[in-house]
């Protein structure tokens, strides 16, 4: 299946894009899709701790498990306003 | 219940207006601009990153809170993104409520949430350099 | 940091405006409107009696206190006087500041040192009656 | 010596004016020029407890010596807003 992953600020600098589709086979929760977004991109792991997680523009707390098509988004600490 | 996230510039009185009631005797309206000085550097621009969707869906959803905690009459919620010169308008959260006391506390909590919740982020670029700015409690407290 | 008592419309844009301010990050506006409904009763429209003079003196000193004690950057304080119909804009309390904290901490202490010691009085209309109101802590509060 | 004196809302109501003159002999203090107000409108006077005054546009606590030509202000509770 495929996951759409977006990415942010810093980490959008870090992976030079701010949108990717990572393909996976059979099930994929969220701790593995992050496991194969680091392969690709390692800095982007020394965030992880600060980084919050959304899949479908809702935060997500802890794991779950994905479908295919779901949008999950690496969101560091947010700065508006 | 006007919310939205724009690239263009941001008119905090078209704004503003549209809350307006006539139940409601306060509105307040809180207004962010770009500052020169910002923790002791000198600014040259700011730009805002965001995920327009689920920004506009965590500034509806702050709207909602106001409603149901502060009693609102009416809320508006823009927040500009890309490029923003010194001086120019960043956010406007406008609230109407029937007395003023409700609207100080409703405002004040939308300030609050969008720093938390909202996926908005800033980058500061100076002369010598840029950073995009993680939370910190201080920056609006 | 202006200061007026008008029987003129206000215009709020106009007055807040007037405190943004480069070093500033933050404007808050306080727009007091007639609002149809008060205790509970019909208004008709309100009439504002004032010691303009001294209105205005003692409008100018509270923007000094929150000089003194918000740090504000600049702020614009004006209210209407005679005859508002509802909906009608009353009074707006304009404060820029470097931080939105200090801007609702001044703007929100301007309200209620307006309520207390600034000289001008409201005439509540209803189709069968009127009243003077004297102050009552509940009303911005 | 001459005092001005200015009425505002219901005590304005009251009086029928807002402004009025009043000739005092000798030396006289707010108290004294209280007392020849409300010989002139005894409604006023039940007012008083709740009326502030100022004196050239000062609120004044307790009583003073009034001069020439001095603004005498009586205010209700405000309720500006």
């Amino acid at each position: 299946m495929k996951i759409n992953v977006l990415l942010f600020a810093s980490l959008k600098d870090i992976a030079g894009k701010g949108q990717l589709e990572i393909e996976v086979e059979g099930k994929c929760s969220v701790e593995n899709l992050s496991k194969k977004l680091y392969e690709l991109y390692p800095k982007v792991e020394s965030f992880d701790s600060s980084v919050r997680i959304a899949v479908n523009q809702e935060f997500i707390e802890g794991d779950i498990e994905l479908k295919d098509g779901d949008e999950v988004a690496y969101l560091p600490p947010v700065s508006g306003g | 219940m006007k919310v939205e996230i724009t690239t263009e510039a941001i008119d905090p009185t078209v704004i503003s207006s549209s809350v307006k009631n006539i139940e409601a005797g306060a509105v307040l309206t809180f207004l962010g601009t770009a500052r020169k000085t910002s923790r002791g550097r000198e600014v040259t621009y700011l730009e805002y990153d965001a995920y327009p969707e689920m920004a506009e869906k965590k500034m509806a959803f702050i709207l909602g809170e106001l409603k149901e905690k502060y009693n609102i009459t009416d809320g508006a919620f823009v927040h500009r993104i890309g490029r923003v010169e010194l001086g120019e308008n960043i956010v406007v959260i406008a609230v109407s409520a029937p007395h003023s006391q409700e609207a100080f506390d409703a405002c004040r909590y939308a300030v609050k949430r969008l720093k938390s919740i909202v996926p908005i982020w800033k980058k500061e670029v100076w002369a010598d350099g840029e950073e995009w700015i993680g939370y910190e409690g201080e920056l609006y407290e």
